[in-house]
């Protein structure tokens, strides 16, 4: 249990995806634009990425690797990627008519979010067994979903802020981002 | 009679908290015992620093309200600048040469707070930015801490406050003033570690520890109780503060209490690990000013009273967690830039219920 | 003083001595500022000489303005009805005997300066009063006939808002009011008019509560009041003493007497958002409306005067004046012995929510309260606005537990949906937070100029809804009228003497039509050559008064 | 894992079956998206209209709001509303990512609000502005005076063209404006002005 919750801290903190291995930053920023926006996108992406780097595992033991198909490993990521996303936004078009109307936008910034294949690819890489992989991209999960809703809790101040001209907008949000990055790093070696 | 119109109320509180530049006066102030304490346990280093710090921060801050095109002197009336300042320089290790110290402040009033729009707009706290900037930079620099009383000068006693100590920290400072490098060069082979807790990371015994168990005379200069002092003073420029009603009381409660608790659970006793004492934890560090003037800048922190709770504990794990697992010995900084992180979203979700509303505003 | 007071919290908490005292509940946020009273409360009221001239606005209340019943030329006793009101507005009534003067256009002592017309009344000096009828006990008349009595002596809210006291009794008795409050807890600086009241009338101040309270129908009547005021306390609790009505002492804290928060120091309910304090079961009347409703039931004297302070460190002799209404500003200045030279602004109400008066010799209305004609240190130019840090002051001191600060930050950049979302409607502009605000930011102009902007839009969306239904509505009506007239040519058939008929009118119709164009032109032609007056009506027809591409 | 079959041969079909299957997945995606986008279409025609005034003035050049709005929602420029004025094309604006850019005054400039109001001495009666009039706010019979209604006309001044007579003005009408607060000037704003006057 302790080797399962340090997996998962150090997949949310120390090894954040978006602020240390800089992975789904367009999801990242594009999707912290609107507080609402980045809840929605990041439950989302949680669900995907854990569904996905499951899926993907077991394409990559069963199949893939026993057939010698390895070099396929991309474009079956993101198949699978994309269709788990089509599928959970069917199924919730269904569930919450309204809340969900920039479908299209989630389905982009979701389906070919690069954190969701980059766990993928570094779990199979890795080589972790199944706990130690559903462990690892709960923990990527989380700690996404941390940051994108806490940058667009952040953004939706620089709103009101006056920022001199030059740097109003992506400037001073990329500006932001990279001193959230260093503190991000001040947590190495946490786990 | 008047011919302008003034919308109400058409008076002002008169009392001292009530005006923001001498809020910033009130906070040096509260400052100062922790800075007498460290002048008189260490020497100079301390004081230069700051001095040092202080004269780079307001003329970087006239620099940047003049690009801004705003009028300068009202501006620098508020003396944000000199707190920014005060809290870098003490956060820097005394003895640091000028560049470094010119380094972090610039990084911290012209990135992180200028760059945002000046006073009241930077989200996250202009200091801190410099030190982590400093920290991840300058490694060495940033945890060598020259003091007249290190084992380096062992062999040539003399007190912190005399004459010779003023110009060793000068030449540290200004490396150009010492005429040939070789004699600086040498100092900067040896370093000291600073604070006993960091001590008792990497040797597992402490200076302060060490003192309670000896009974040590408390303001001696040799006696190596002088963390345990300073954090005193901090503790008392921050009651004054509190007293003062400068501070709110949740930032700084939720975050002693949390590493409070925290020490409480994973003590272990002689464990060879850092989990030191409670007493370590609050008074072997930076912890109190940390909790009573760093986290608590009132311009990057939570302002919902609910947000500020949250977001001291944030503080109080990040803190705890950072010096007891982590890699970096000084945890404030990254603790603190963390809270200030969360802190938009903490105010998001603890928004008062409005008088009248049967809930909690949201969105 | 600082120790009676610390006393008087002492025995404050323990209210089973003294049973007529009524439990208090807390209110979140508010202020300690200087309460400045002292001074005008050295003297007792002073009933002021009749001015030779009295300028009687037609608008002294919230509602819409009365209508003259007298012409200038008209001679009218005191206490004769001049301006007749409908439902929605109370009438006017003259100070005075005298003769009326003019209708003309005044300043109201508003924070718009707003003109609106008055009535000028010359007095002779006399003061005679007309005749009315006898008055006899209250508890013999009918409500209906008492709410009767009430309008016709035209009194309206004594406290500030001047809202029509009928208007507040006839909704209450629409729903079922249990407390009846009267508010004495004048919490803002400087003002002490109700406190000079009660300290001389408080047995009148009672017996007004106690006809409200019979009219109104409440099951209890509580009389709220500060605990800094001892002596008006005292002669308060010598008043109620034969009496059902109870005492509420609130803590001297401001706002305590704004409506909202007194309703929650009483009762310890809130008045839910949007909703008059009667939703929930409780009315608020101002002492001085108690006063007044006693003046005119018992006494049969419509509202004619009020108790209005008159302070300020530039009068030699500040003090409560019972004014008549109508009386400028400058006469009671005078009055009191003012230094010109020193008066920096002077201010009509408190010193938190008073507005400057823009015109020295506008009259005292029903709802001034106070006047502060105060120096350069009493009141200082306000210092630069400088940038909010924060701090959360204006927080703790909100009474309404709103957020100042984030509600500044939208309001600044006028992103008016977050500014909803923070409570900007909630603000009761009570200016608390501005008050401790240490960046000196006039944060409750910002609100001001925010709230007017948002109930701008809203009133721009109602209509832009009520257009848009009417437009589809005309679209569909021109739809079944094309419909119709298709129908209709399908169904006819069509005779050639029919069509003939049909052509020939409509070529009447043409003729008429540019007949009458004639006509009109040469109309326009003969007034533009008759007189030298050219408005844009009159200008020639072929240039067209809308300037499109 | 099939240690008796040589996994070469498994490939050519493996490979087959993933690119059909990803086509049919880029097939039902575009599909999806497509359906998606015109739902949005006109959930956006919607949104847009409810920001305009609905003055239905055309000085927009096109006939009514909802028309506008459409031709918004394809693509027209949002600075063509005089009525609206800087406010709603704020609103535009923020509701379609696009830059707030000041009114074209070649569609007319914003004004307070006005309304018709009609001469009655001089109306011949001829009801042709009551047919003009898009929320029927003018009362009237054929050859007798006509009047309109003040509460409910909404100054979009369409009546003015087919009146032969010319006898309707727009006037400022009763907004139910009262005084107000404006926003404080920045002391920033205010003392660099003095400086540079110094």
């Amino acid at each position: 249990m302790t080797e399962f919750l340090s997996i998962v801290i150090a997949a949310a903190v120390v090894n954040n995806l978006v602020l240390v291995q800089f992975l789904g930053v367009t999801a990242f920023y594009s999707a912290s634009s609107r507080l609402q926006n980045s809840l929605e996108i990041a439950l989302l992406t949680a669900a995907v990425l854990v569904t996905a780097s499951l899926l993907n595992l077991l394409l990559t033991n069963y199949v893939l690797s026993p057939l010698d198909l390895m070099f396929l490993q991309l474009i079956c990521f993101v198949a699978v990627s994309g269709s788990i996303t089509v599928l959970i936004l069917h199924w919730l078009r269904e569930k919450f008519p309204v809340s969900l109307r920039r479908l299209h936008l989630h389905l982009l910034l979701v389906g070919g979010n690069s954190a969701v294949i980059g766990i993928s690819i570094i779990n199979t890489r890795n080589g972790l067994g199944l706990i130690e992989n559903i462990a690892n991209s709960i923990g990527a999960a989380l700690g996404f979903a941390l940051v994108l809703i806490a940058f667009a809790a952040l953004r939706q101040r620089l709103d009101t802020a006056d920022v001199p001209q030059p740097f109003r907008g992506p400037a001073i949000h990329l500006i932001s981002a990279g001193i959230i990055a260093m503190c991000f790093l001040g947590f190495a070696g946490l786990v | 009679m008047k011919t302008e119109v003034y919308c109400s109320p058409q008076q002002h509180s008169q009392l001292s908290q009530h005006s923001t530049g001498r809020i910033m006066l009130w906070v040096i102030a509260a400052c100062l015992p922790g800075i007498a304490a460290s002048t008189w346990f260490f020497g100079w280093g301390l004081l230069l620093n700051i001095l040092v710090v202080m004269v780079f921060a307001v003329l970087l801050e006239a620099v940047m309200l003049k690009l801004a095109d705003k009028p300068v002197k009202t501006h620098l009336a508020d003396n944000s600048a000199l707190v920014t300042g005060l809290i870098l320089g003490i956060a820097i290790p005394p003895g640091s040469p000028w560049w470094l110290l010119f380094t972090g402040i610039c990084f911290a009033i012209v990135v992180a707070k200028h760059l945002y729009g000046g006073l009241g707009q930077n989200p996250f706290n202009p200091a801190m930015c410099g030190y982590l900037l400093l920290l991840l930079s300058f490694p060495l620099n940033m945890t060598t801490w020259h003091l007249p009383t290190d084992t380096l000068f062992a062999d040539q006693q003399f007190s912190p406050l005399s004459w010779t100590s003023l110009q060793y920290s000068l030449q540290l400072c200004f490396p150009a003033l010492a005429g040939d490098g070789s004699q600086i060069s040498e100092y900067i082979d040896g370093f000291a570690m600073a604070t006993p807790l960091i001590e008792y990371k990497l040797a597992g015994n402490s200076t302060v520890l060490a003192a309670l168990e000896n009974n040590s005379p408390l303001f001696a200069r040799a006696s190596e109780t002088g963390w345990e002092i300073i954090n005193f003073s901090f503790l008392l420029g921050g009651l004054f503060l509190l007293f003062k009603k400068i501070i709110g009381w949740q930032i700084p409660v939720s975050i002693i209490v949390t590493i409070t608790i925290m020490s409480l659970l994973f003590y272990e006793q002689g464990s060879t690990a850092v989990y030191g004492t409670t007493y370590l934890h609050l008074f072997g560090s930076a912890t109190m000013i940390g909790a009573f003037f760093i986290a608590t800048d009132p311009v990057s922190a939570a302002t919902t009273p609910g947000g500020r709770v949250v977001y001291g504990i944030f503080i109080g794990i990040a803190i705890y967690g950072i010096r007891v697992w982590g890699s970096y010995l000084d945890s404030i900084a990254i603790a603190v830039l963390f809270g200030n992180f969360c802190a938009p979203l903490l105010d998001h979700f603890c928004r008062p219920r409005i008088y009248g509303h049967s809930t909690r505003p949201s969105q | 003083m600082s120790l009676l007071s610390l006393f008087h919290r002492s025995t404050n908490r323990r209210p089973s001595r003294n049973p007529g005292r009524h439990k208090i509940h807390k209110i979140v946020g508010g202020i300690k500022p200087a309460a400045n009273k002292a001074r005008s409360l050295r003297s007792r009221i002073m009933s002021t000489p009749i001015p030779e001239m009295l300028v009687l606005p037609l608008l002294q209340h919230k509602g819409t303005p009365a209508t003259p019943v007298v012409k200038p030329g008209d001679h009218v006793l005191k206490g004769q009805k001049i301006a007749a009101a409908d439902p929605r507005g109370v009438p006017v009534h003259a100070p005075t005997s005298g003769k009326i003067i003019k209708t003309g256009q005044c300043t109201l002592p508003d924070a718009a300066g707003t003109l609106v017309s008055c009535l000028m009344l010359a007095s002779d000096g006399k003061d005679e009063a007309i005749e009315t009828g006898l008055s006899g006990d209250f508890r013999n008349m009918s409500k209906v006939d008492l709410v009767e009595r009430i309008r016709d002596a035209g009194i309206a809210g004594m406290g500030g808002a001047g809202f029509p006291t009928h208007l507040k009794i006839q909704t209450s008795t629409a729903s079922d009011i249990a407390t009846l409050i009267i508010n004495a807890a004048e919490c803002e600086p400087y003002i002490t008019a109700d406190e000079a009241l009660i300290r001389e009338h408080a047995r009148d101040v009672v017996k007004g509560a106690e006809i409200l309270q019979y009219v109104t129908g409440a099951q209890q009547c509580i009389i709220a009041i500060e605990d800094s005021k001892i002596a008006a306390l005292a002669e308060l609790k010598l008043a109620i003493a034969d009496s059902a009505i109870e005492i509420a002492i609130v803590p001297a804290k401001y706002p305590a007497g704004s409506e909202k928060q007194l309703v929650q120091a009483v009762t310890g309910r809130e008045v839910p958002f949007g909703e008059f304090p009667a939703s929930i079961g409780v009315l608020l009347h101002n002492t001085g409306t108690a006063f007044a409703v006693y003046k005119a039931i018992c006494e049969s004297e419509p509202s004619i005067s009020r108790i209005t302070t008159v302070t300020g460190s530039t009068l030699k002799t500040p003090k409560n004046f019972h004014v008549l209404f109508g009386t400028p500003v400058t006469f009671l200045l005078d009055l009191c012995g003012i230094d010109r030279v020193l008066l920096s602004r002077i201010v009509v109400g408190g010193s938190l929510m008073g507005n400057c008066l823009h015109d020295m010799d506008a009259p005292i209305i029903k709802t001034t309260n106070c006047l502060i004609a105060g120096s350069l240190e009493e009141f200082p130019e306000p210092l630069t606005e400088r940038a909010c840090i924060r701090c959360g002051f204006c927080a703790d001191a909100c009474p309404v537990n709103l957020l100042p600060q984030q509600l500044y930050a939208h309001c600044r950049c006028q992103s008016y949906q977050q500014a909803k979302d923070f409570g900007l409607i909630d603000c009761i502009e009570c200016g608390a937070c501005a008050y401790v605000c240490p960046s000196h930011i006039p944060l409750v102009q910002y609100y001001r100029a925010s709230k007017s902007v948002v109930f701008q839009q809203q009133t721009d969306r109602k209509n832009s809804e009520k257009w848009q239904s009417r437009f589809q509505f005309y679209q569909y009506r021109q739809k079944r009228e094309s419909e119709q007239r298709i129908q209709a040519r399908a169904e006819q058939p069509s005779h050639p003497q029919q069509i003939a008929q049909a052509v020939f009118s409509r070529e009447k119709a043409r003729q008429e039509i540019s007949e009458a164009v004639a006509r009109v032109k040469a109309r326009r032609a003969n007034l533009i050559a008759t007189s030298t007056l050219s408005s844009p009506s009159l200008s020639s027809p072929s240039t067209e008064p809308d300037e499109k591409p | 894992m099939f240690p008796f079959v040589n996994t070469a041969y498994f490939q050519i079909p493996a490979i087959t079956l993933l690119s059909a299957s990803i086509l049919w997945l880029i097939y039902i995606t575009t599909r999806y998206l497509r359906n998606e986008s015109r739902q949005q279409q006109r959930c956006l025609v919607d949104q847009i209209n409810a920001l305009l005034p609905q003055t239905q003035c055309g000085h927009c050049g096109h006939p009514g709001c909802l028309s506008y709005a459409r031709a918004i929602s394809t693509g027209a420029a949002i600075n063509q509303c005089p009525p609206g004025g800087q406010h709603t094309i704020q609103a535009l604006s923020d509701l379609l990512n696009e830059t707030a850019e000041p009114l074209n005054p070649s569609h007319g400039n914003h004004s307070e609000p006005l309304i018709a109001r009609i001469r009655e001495l001089e109306c011949i009666g001829c009801t042709k502005c009551i047919q003009a009039c898009p929320v029927d706010a003018i009362l009237g019979g054929t050859k007798l005076m006509h009047s309109v209604i003040e509460s409910e006309c909404n100054g979009c001044d369409l009546c003015l063209e087919p009146c032969p007579v010319d006898c309707i003005d727009m006037v400022p009408g009763f907004t139910g404006k009262q005084w107000q607060w404006a926003l404080p000037n920045r002391s920033d704003a205010v003392e660099s002005e003095i400086g540079e006057q110094v």
